[in-house]
């Protein structure tokens, strides 16, 4: 886990042991032998504001389980899945997300400010932040630590082929890429392409292949035979 | 401001590295600072542009070795200060000063479902609000360096584009950030190419989509 | 490389902080990596381009963190083993590989003097290398993204000025740094506006003059 | 010391201890309570080079004697005295500085690439490397740490008149301000306005009073009533 997110510390290409590195070691180790100094501080933070009646801490734990347990990108998939198996639904919901959304039963205020993105075969879009770490996460979870890393964010916009070559997306020269650079409150929900070999599955099935990744655009979604395959 | 938050189009921040079967939370601190800030949202002691801009404030060399959710924690204690919800004293010692009130918090748990999926941003549309674009136009994103909190990153400023689609209606960040009101006005999608951004090595079919504002722009 | 060493136009860098009575070194380590560098660059293994796009390599969070010798010491150690000069090993265990061979310095006590105050640039008169510009013509800085060591900064990008002076004739920083030629071409000193780099809000009568080579410049 | 290096650590605009500081303080606390790690590096790789005969030990110090003692901002004094002294001196340094810089005696090769740059009440001139360190140091010594600092390489090109505020030179806004980034091996030298009331100083009273930083371009010279007064 460490390692993921220190991606940005992995410093000089040749492996020599570098100050930085020793430095990295010596905090790492620290971390590991005496209880995590940042954690003691959350914990004294979050008992004064208990105590000052800022927060309700049985709405603390109800937020973790919300966040843990009730949102995620099986919200997203749902949506994804009917797309796929409606063609009107689709047309709705790339030409106005919220309203398309809100039919799902999703409440109202989820779908608020979203665009869907279809990808297909000419056109791929794929989604970044690059200032902060903007991401519809009322239909995906929260997004995952190489979203908000320094490394996505600055590359995506930059070299985002090469980017999608490292999540195993080779992209054609001649598929036009759209990069859509979280910057307002507008969210992004990209519609992968139904992926080949699913002409016999049902919405839930559907909803079971379609991955986070590839409705934040950065993988596409894999037929069943592929995944039986790898 | 000009920070390194505004990292797109930096080399040497190293390979995406994405974890398999990623939980959502890895360390329990790291919920904890995450509702926290959540819960704490609820007295609406500040906006989502202030927010932004203390996660910006935090100094270049401090903001890359931080992990995201000690970014979050170190906005969370500046904030708290800032606004007087604590004192620096208190958190120092981790117990209210003597003799302060206890308050009554706004977000409790029976109002948890309403609040936690529900970004609370105000309706995009207003017809009081006129833009100065339409969709097809050919636009610049002006070359501007905001001391404070902005949304257009610098390496569009200065480039043009088309826009895409008119978004309505929000707040403007570089006001609303810092208390100097929401001025609110409509948003764009604007499309720009990425050999305008990057040059000539640069894809012929790859483009950038930027939502800016339209007090970023100008006719082009 | 877009490095966060290329912060000309970066805010949040705190303000300038001088020193009175400043020493040349404040601490010992801090001389001997500085000479250290100097004696082994006697060694002629790598160039000064080479060595600067070293330490623009230190990984970001790690560039903001190092004090400047810090880099200085992680550049030395890095080439040192890149070279071959010494091994991983050898860093590691401070001593040499059992049977290695003893060198003879180039540098040595009585070449000090000739060696500590120069800086061994080539001389900058080269009749066979014909200038693509010449003082007063404008010219734009190429909108270009260079993955590896270069010299012209992000904020002069794509932007316009006017050629105040050929300076003469230099290795070309971008294929020097990595060993792909000297590629020698004129370097000019070229005056940009404060409002063409930073836009309206910058001051009328501020300029900035940056050394740019051909291979950077496009007429105007 | 660390003060003035750690500069662009000094993170947010309140006093709340952040966990930046609390970071900060326990690092620094290290470096008090143990050896510096960097310096047992640096002497062991010193003795490395030393057994491996990359490096002669006496040479290195005679390094280290040189830029401690040797060379410093009393050579551009020189020839900025020399400057205000023999107008045709000056001219000839403005037009042709390795040539004028030589006739002084400095071997030559310290003036080569070097340009020399007038400042007058009409246009100030003032220098920095925003990519790196680069330094007229033949002729001024090693530079000093706040050069080199992140925060006047990151603001001396977009905030050129904040920067000299701060260093106590509140330039009129009538004033051309020209700013030199050191992109490439040219070096520059600021030869500043001779102050008022020095008309009866000579050559070598002159040289001592001219600064390090004036000839950066970061202040001007003071007259020596100014000195005085202070």
């Amino acid at each position: 886990m460490k390692t993921s997110r220190r991606g940005f510390i992995a410093a000089m290409s040749s492996p020599a042991p570098s100050p930085a590195d020793a430095a990295e070691q010596q905090h790492g180790h620290q971390h590991q032998t005496v209880p995590s100094d940042i954690s003691l501080r959350v914990k004294s933070l979050e008992s004064l504001l208990v105590e000052k009646g800022l927060v309700d801490p049985a709405a603390l734990d109800a937020l973790v389980d919300t966040y843990e347990n009730k949102v995620g990108p099986r919200n997203g998939s749902k949506i994804v899945a009917r797309a796929w198996v409606d063609p009107a639904y689709k047309r709705r919901l790339l030409s106005d997300a919220p309203r398309a959304i809100a039919e799902l039963g999703f409440p109202s205020v989820q779908g608020e400010h979203m665009v869907a993105l279809e990808n297909t075969g000419k056109v791929h879009n794929m989604v970044v932040c690059t200032l902060c770490s903007c991401y519809p996460w009322t239909l995906l979870g929260l997004p995952p630590v190489w979203y908000k890393s320094s490394a996505y964010r600055s590359r995506a916009v930059i070299d985002p082929r090469g980017v999608l070559k490292e999540f195993g997306l080779d992209l054609p020269a001649n598929v036009e890429l759209r990069v859509w650079d979280s910057t307002a409150e507008l969210r992004y929900l990209v519609v992968p392409e139904r992926p080949a070999g699913t002409k016999d599955m049902d919405e839930e099935a559907l909803a079971g292949l379609v991955t986070r990744n590839s409705m934040i655009g950065v993988e596409k979604v894999k037929s069943p035979t592929q995944r039986v395959v790898r | 401001m000009n920070g390194v938050h505004d990292m797109g189009g930096m080399h040497g921040m190293g390979p995406v590295q994405p974890e398999i079967n990623e939980p959502v939370f890895h360390e329990r601190w790291e919920s904890r600072v995450y509702v926290l800030t959540r819960a704490i949202g609820a007295w609406r002691k500040w906006n989502i542009d202030t927010g932004r801009y203390y996660i910006e404030r935090i100094a270049p060399a401090e903001y890359l070795r931080m992990s995201y959710y000690e970014r979050w924690f170190a906005r969370l204690v500046e904030l708290l200060v800032k606004t007087g919800m604590v004192t620096q004293d208190e958190i120092r010692k981790g117990v209210p000063e003597p003799g302060a009130q206890k308050a009554s918090p706004p977000l409790r748990v029976d109002g948890v479902p309403a609040v936690a999926l529900n970004r609370n941003i105000e309706s995009n549309i207003d017809r009081s609000v006129r833009p100065k674009f339409k969709a097809g136009q050919r636009v610049r994103a002006l070359n501007i360096q905001p001391l404070g909190h902005t949304r257009v990153p610098r390496y569009a400023r200065g480039k043009t584009g088309r826009i895409h689609r008119d978004n309505g209606v929000y707040n403007f960040p570089d006001t609303n950030a810092e208390g100097r009101g929401p001025k609110r006005q409509h948003v764009y999608s604007v499309r720009f190419t990425a050999r305008e951004l990057w040059g000539a090595q640069a894809s012929p079919r790859d483009f950038v989509y930027i939502d800016l504002w339209d007090d970023y722009l100008e006719r082009a």
